[in-house]
């Protein structure tokens, strides 16, 4: 079983995600579940969502406190959030932010990339929507979920022009994480 | 456990900084303030302090309550205020 | 959809049902975490994908009074509620019951204020367990889902005519998005009985409904309904195993044992919670240990027959219980402990208090607790009944 | 000559005292609905007297809940009849004052609300009468009830009596009236309006209660009419907000009258201060001739 | 009046004692059959005899919330209901335990609906026993009266701090003359302790009530909510001593026993039945039966301890239930057999259902139940577990 | 130049929204009760956010029981400070519009009836906002929520705005009046009114939740405006029954300039018929104007 | 136990003959009565009968049912109704 | 333990007769106890009230099956209520009637004496209200009860003219029936 969580800010879609990741990796043929950090948190104020990712059916619903992956929405969350907390060792973390990875305040046993994600986003959608983005990097990093599932289901639930566009970004983010 | 029912003591979400919240900021043009104060008044945040710059009163946001709503801006009746993307 | 996979959330999972059944009156009130349910309902009607009258109530107590007023009409009805709204309806609730309403309703489980709290704990249906209720517990959305479509045809049954709760566990189920499978419209149509009650709110036939019942008869009102409970334990595993048949799906029985053959230590539960109980199970079982679980899929009726069957052998029951009675224990340790006293299954029997407004219950702490099973076990009696589990610092009562 | 429609929906045998109002109002209520509808009913003395298990004294399909919830219960039958395409079936939520005015305040306010096509009828006999003549928002002021009892230290009910009509006419509904045992031709037309039209409707009766307000009961129905004699009940009409068919009065008479024979007001009249108080009650009746233009010149 | 005793109706008296309790706000509504107590409290405050604010609410709910209210402004408070007020209130009740505000309400017990019925069992207090409060049950109008003055020591204990109920049964003995004695005002005052409760709202101090508990903290405010409970059990013990002392009477412990030292067979209820049950041990008592009773006195906290002591060397207990939850028993029988369960002590056990909806329970019922107990002894077991008593015709499950 | 007392007793640190309207408001009505005075709180926005264990944003007592009796809780609190002779400190029942216009309205009709010296404050951000925007009694006609979405079928809410002042001043309370984040100084005099004056007395706030009408938070005071200025939200007082010092409007602007820039409303003007429907809003508003004489002439 | 809900059938109090309570009853002086038909009217029991008296409608008590109460007698106009102690 | 019915209609003040029986006979020394027949009647209807009285204290509380004595204070009840329900056969039965026994209809084994209450009330208090005179006749016929304890009892519950003449009443009745 692998855990992921998503770090974020409320508004900015990373319950959405998890969920995204979660149908796309079922389509692609694995078991997965998906959940919010349940709270009481508004707009602005920082936010948690979950997924599991498994072979077998997934019977565990207790929440998740040492994953494999961390995806991290906002690089203002780092000075405010443990996003490190309980990150497995062997486990990789994909952080939004314009530096490169050596410049980002992070200490951790686990790998690290960075990724542009506000830039994908801007570029394609005009607005600073990062959750596709970074759904495409998580694609090209770890090889989870595929691309293509990513897309179908992101297409599935904004259809027309929204989907198609965030399709792109899931593209562009992948392709931006293989080199 | 300091009590046995809940009880919290007044004022005390002030330990909590929801400056952390913010992705923009409203950035002051001292000098086109003239100290109106209606910044202050539409605050939901209460995050407007009153202060002395070059004799005059102006109003400066308060960056560790600050949620960057941006009401400030909109309602500062010279355009003293300015929404940017904050720089963490 | 039949059969065909989908992953969404229990909220959702759970209005897809609803719209199956196509209840004729929706009358319900937001309460977090069941709001999904309703909201989901609420763009069914919207869309025209579901022709319900949808009746947005001021209270809770009027949803539920809309439902006796719409259920008495002779319409299949619904509403789903939550924790503070479950309680406000606790008067509505014996009504119902009493005038032998087959209303459905979904809880999403949550605790209960002071102080306030969303999140999940079953004190809110275990609190009515009087009321007179039909109540189902799901582990898993799919179960939900289930449930409330194998509702209708329960409580609507000529020889049960009682409403039924359909209980599922907040934010843990209702948010949770997973693979479920929903019966078409049309499957789940064929499945229902048509809803035709013997006695209506009818000008045809002016009947008078909700009599005083004077100390002459009264005794025998409840007597009756206290028989209809017996025949649903019946009803249930029919309508359970009819479904499971025809949807494929193996929920059977008013409980579920895992892995009990041969267990000395049975850990007892019900809802979401048995997930995670099921994972410690299997990670002691290969650690060799003897230890098993059961689920308790329904709690009204209460499956005292089946309860002690699956017992049968244990050493040590450990029953988790995501209530407690303050003055008292947990209700499903105490009613089970009722039961074993007149059996001749006497393992020893540990309450655990578990996941009381939304404490997270992972694999750790269901370890600690067959952990301490064990220990009982190994002593031959239970030092300490009743715990609190996972307590912080001073409360600590280990 | 016979001008009321003879058959009964409200039958004999009823356990209400001899000479109660609201048994009469509820006849007379019954004979304004055709067979063709549904009632439900609040507990209170209505439905105690009416339901006594295995019999019914009611002639149409009718529900008793609870006390509180009558409109809400009503909405619920009103909401299957609509999904039953069963609209032409009236649908008549039924409670006391206390069980409207009070504790069903809420259910009432939200069926008005939400524009249930329901005609609502409060039986006002000015307390809690079921449970032994208690106080509710409903009884004058300066009535002594169990709960508010004239004594040393007081002269009864502090409060003036809750407006219900105007709550209710404030919820923007299309009919309100207001209606007495004392007038019944009025009383059924103005019942079948209620249920005619479209919407949530209310009609307040006012029902004397000779066993709550301690008179005897043969003048139950003479007092009903003092009361609109002297200006403390009012009857008229509100349609889509405007008041119409105010029932004008030639000499009104005195609230002494009317409070005189009631043992409720009993301590008026005895104790000291009763006096002033007596002028309370005549000042609202005065008031309420201006407001509502009652004298007839 | 002190130790005079006066002939008085059971509500007057216990309208007697709240008047020596002096509470400073009462907030109440009318229902049969608690009417005659807060007619009473009206009078004594329409004459000037009680300096109480009475607030003549709309609703039982808004009863309880304003009992809230005055409660956590540090105000001495009182109400009292029945039946379908006590689950109007249901949601606040378990606000005013979880704010732990020590109110004190009398409950005139009464059966629920529907179908409607005004008459006397246990269903509605029973109903609402996880709501963490304190259940006293009076077997007589003494009793009542003292218990409803207990109740104000009791709950204001700093170590308690929860609310109490004291049950009565609704017209049986409410509204049932016979002797009882009133101690002064004075006495009162002076055998209670002033309420200076620790937190209340108060500009002087202006603290948060009511605040959100999030899972980090819920579990531990339950916990200290039921350690409160189990503090209870000592503090009404005490209380119980003291008042005993110094009024003369002879009401100690959380039950009392009736005959039972060398009985085979002991017949446990609650309340008013006591009387009669107590006359028919001793009827059976001169026919050679060795039979006893036991009365329980407070339901929560659950005098587990006290019961298996009591129960100790008994053959057959049965188990007089008021109440029953429809699709389980009488709630005192199962929460009895999970104590026993876990006890040494193990007498066959019967459930008898009585007395429902103000079906009267006459000597010959009780005897009827004997006889049914020593059946089980001679057969050394049960046949069937939970009977209910007196039901008419076809529904006779004998 | 100040004007506005600095003191603030609804303190930084709470969790709403940025923007939040209801935040603002309480902010603001908290510097209208002066220290000694008690709150209440019904569940709901303002209470979650404000009360994270172990913290808390009030500076006064404060104390949320449940949902739906704020008024009666408000009610116990001002009993208890009677019984205390503390009359002297105010008492203020604050709730959201559903916990005050649907689920509170019983408690808070019977807590206005019997004349307790509250003042109960109503914060109308027009949807059941804590749970996720569904539907109130007091949302507008047409906008769509959670539970009244605009869908293949359905153009929103189908009913109009509950008129809770009117209801509230139907009861006879002394002093009943609206207002609105946008205009502090008249919403911090008329709470400061509403707690001087002895009685019952209540007053609803117009608080725009950037969140549920979905609009970015700047605009939040704007809207609020708009409100106003378009007609739809009046701010008025209502005395003694009287309605007196109507704010009028210079230029009365269309009705789209304030749902424009909100999504509830977003389906008006995209779904075919949406015109009708504007145009059914705003004859709501032209219809306020010519009932309270908005117009400034 | 005709049924599980405690539901009546309609009209059955008819059953139940409240004529027992009635202490006084009215007695009709059938040359007075002018059949006017307000006796019938304001009987909250709806005990009375419509009837032939030598051409002429009248109301006469149904004494299965009527309590007593007097109403009918106080409104009868015409003073055709005087309420008696009634010999059983 | 003896144990009283009293038969009447609603408003007659059967029940506050069982009560001031109750309260006298505790005066006189002895344990008592008064309950109305806890229904929803209204007035007019017929209803009944119970009381016992004994020299231990009473912890019985279910209903009075098997009364010793049988108080009738209307004799229109005859016909509709079957006021010898239970009658002890070594009991007594006593009837408001203006006839005398041998013309009342009642068929029982106990013994019956009938007493013209109202005519005694009408005389003395104006008004039809014989519960006061059925009390006299009962202490008179029975002695359970002692009329001095029972004129105490009238007049603290009535004070004034009301309970004087009331008094007045008892020791009329029981004259009546001694003689
Ligand atoms: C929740 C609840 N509280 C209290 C009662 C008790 N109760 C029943 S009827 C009644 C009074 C009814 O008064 P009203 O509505 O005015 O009707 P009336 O009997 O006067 O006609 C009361 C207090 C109840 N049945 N349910
Ligand atoms: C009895 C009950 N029903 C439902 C809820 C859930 N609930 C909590 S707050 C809320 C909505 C609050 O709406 P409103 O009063 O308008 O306040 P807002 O959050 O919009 O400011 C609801 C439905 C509850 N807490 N209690
Ligand atoms: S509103 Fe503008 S001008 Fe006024 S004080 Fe604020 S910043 Fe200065
Ligand atoms: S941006 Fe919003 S929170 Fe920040 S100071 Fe301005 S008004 Fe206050
Ligand atoms: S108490 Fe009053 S309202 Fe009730 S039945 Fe008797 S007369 Fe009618
Ligand atoms: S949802 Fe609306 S009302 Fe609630 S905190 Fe956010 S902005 Fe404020
Ligand atoms: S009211 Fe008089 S005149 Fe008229 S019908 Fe009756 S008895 Fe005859
Ligand atoms: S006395 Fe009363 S009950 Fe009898 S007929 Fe006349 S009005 Fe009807
Ligand atoms: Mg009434
Ligand atoms: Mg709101």
């Amino acid at each position: 079983m692998r855990e992921i969580r998503i770090h974020g800010r409320g508004g900015q879609g990373s319950v959405t995600a998890a969920e995204l990741l979660a149908e796309s990796a079922f389509e692609d043929g694995l078991q997965a579940q998906a959940f919010p950090a349940f709270g009481v948190e508004r707009r602005g104020a920082p936010v948690k969502a979950f997924a599991r990712l498994s072979e077998e059916k997934i019977r565990r619903r207790s929440q998740i406190y040492t994953p494999n992956y961390v995806i991290i929405q906002d690089p203002t969350l780092l000075g405010t959030v443990d996003v490190t907390e309980g990150i497995q060792d062997d486990g990789l973390m994909i952080v939004n932010t314009s530096e490169d990875k050596e410049s980002v305040d992070i200490e951790t046993q686990a790998d690290l990339i960075t990724i542009d994600a506000t830039e994908i986003a801007l570029d394609i959608l005009g607005k600073p929507i990062m959750n596709t983005a970074l759904l495409g990097a998580f694609s090209g990093a770890t090889g989870e979920v595929s691309l293509e599932a990513m897309q179908r289901r992101v297409q599935k639930r904004f259809p027309g022009k929204i989907g198609e566009k965030n399709a792109e970004v899931m593209k562009k983010a992948k392709k931006v994480v293989e080199e | 456990m300091p009590n046995f029912a809940s009880i919290a003591k007044p004022g005390t979400t002030e330990n909590y900084k929801t400056g952390s919240w913010r992705v923009y900021v409203p950035v002051l043009d001292k000098d086109k303030c003239i100290g109106c104060e209606r910044c202050w008044e539409f605050c939901p945040d209460s995050s407007k302090i009153e202060e002395e710059y070059e004799g005059d009163t102006i109003f400066r946001t308060d960056l560790d309550y600050c949620k960057g709503c941006g009401i400030c801006a909109e309602e500062c009746p010279v355009d003293a205020l300015e929404m940017e993307l904050e720089e963490k | 959809m039949s059969n065909q996979e989908e992953v969404m959330e229990g909220s959702h999972a759970v209005a897809h049902a609803i719209k199956g059944a196509d209840p004729e009156v929706i009358a319900a009130y937001p309460i977090t975490p069941q709001t999904h349910i309703v909201e989901k309902l609420s763009q069914f009607v919207a869309d025209g994908e579901l022709d319900s009258e949808y009746v947005k109530v001021e209270s809770e107590f009027s949803a539920m009074s809309s439902c006796v007023g719409s259920s008495a009409t002779g319409a299949r009805t619904y509403t789903a509620t939550s924790s503070q709204g479950l309680l406000l309806m606790n008067e509505v609730l014996y009504n119902a019951s009493g005038l032998r309403l087959p209303i459905v309703m979904g809880v999403a489980n949550r605790a209960l204020g002071a102080p306030i709290n969303i999140w999940n704990d079953h004190s809110d249906s275990i609190g009515v367990r009087d009321a007179g209720w039909i109540q189902l517990y799901a582990e898993t959305n799919q179960e939900a889902l289930d449930m409330s479509i194998q509702a209708y045809e329960i409580a609507e049954n000529q020889d049960v005519m009682l409403p039924t709760m359909v209980c599922m566990d907040g934010y843990i189920l209702t948010h949770t998005y997973e693979p479920v499978s929903i019966p078409e419209r049309e499957e789940i149509q064929d499945f229902l009985s048509p809803y035709e009650p013997e006695h209506k709110l009818d000008p045809e036939n002016p009947e008078t409904f909700g009599t005083v019942g004077f100390p002459r008869d009264y005794t025998e009102f409840r007597y009756q309904q206290f028989d209809a409970m017996d025949n649903a334990t019946d009803v249930i595993k029919q309508v359970f195993d009819e479904y499971s048949d025809k949807f494929g799906r193996e929920q059977r029985g008013l409980i579920e044992e895992y892995r009990t053959e041969d267990a000395d230590i049975v850990l007892i539960s019900l809802g979401s919670i048995m997930g995670v109980v099921k994972e410690t199970v299997d990670s002691l079982r290969e650690e060799g240990k003897k230890i098993g679980a059961i689920k308790v899929r329904a709690f009204r009726p209460s499956p005292a027959q089946e309860l002690i069957e699956a017992i049968k052998g244990s050493d040590v029951i450990a029953v988790l219980d995501k209530n407690v009675s303050i003055g008292k224990k947990g209700a499903l340790f105490t009613e089970l402990k009722d039961e074993l006293y007149s059996s001749d299954v006497n393992p020893l029997a540990k309450n655990f208090i578990v996941g009381l407004g939304g404490r997270d219950v992972p694999e750790d702490s269901v370890k600690k607790i067959a952990k301490k099973a064990e220990k009982a076990k190994e002593h031959g009696r239970v030092k300490k009944e009743i715990e609190f589990i996972d307590l912080k610092e001073v409360y600590d009562n280990d | 000559m016979t001008r009321l429609e003879k058959k009964e929906r409200f039958t004999s045998g009823h356990r209400a005292c001899g000479g109660c109002g609201l048994a009469l109002g509820a006849r007379l209520a019954m004979k304004a609905v055709d067979d063709n509808s549904i009632a439900t009913c609040a507990t209170g003395c209505l439905e105690v007297t009416s339901s006594p298990y295995p019999q019914s004294s009611w002639k149409i399909p009718w529900l008793h809940s609870l006390f509180e919830n009558s409109a809400a219960v009503a909405g619920g039958v009103e909401a299957a009849l609509r999904a039953k395409g069963k609209q032409d079936i009236n649908v008549v939520a039924q409670g006391g004052d206390g069980g409207t005015v009070d504790i069903g305040m809420r259910s009432l306010s939200g069926m008005l609300e939400r524009g249930h096509d329901v005609a609502y009828i409060c039986y006002d006999n000015e307390a809690y009468m079921n449970t032994g003549i208690q106080r509710s928002g409903s009884t004058p002021m300066n009535a002594s009830t169990t709960t508010s009892p004239a004594g040393e230290e007081s002269f009864g009910n502090e409060n003036r009596k809750k407006n219900a009509l105007k709550i209710a006419a404030a919820h923007n509904i299309p009919y309100v009236a207001s209606a007495s045992v004392a007038y019944p031709d009025d009383l059924i037309e103005k019942v079948k309006k209620a249920n005619e039209i479209n919407g949530p409707t209310y009609v307040q009766i006012h029902t004397p209660c000779p066993t709550g307000w301690g008179h005897e009961g043969d003048i139950t129905v003479k007092l009903a009419r003092l009361a609109v004699e002297t200006g403390l009940w009012v009857l008229y009409e509100r349609e889509e907000g405007e008041i119409k068919d105010v029932k004008k009065i030639k000499d009104r008479k005195p609230v002494e009258e009317y409070l005189k024979p009631q043992k409720r007001f009993k301590h008026l009249f005895k104790k000291e201060g009763g006096e002033e108080r007596i002028q309370e009650i005549q000042e609202i009746a005065d008031s309420n001739a201006e407001k509502f233009h009652l004298d007839e010149e």
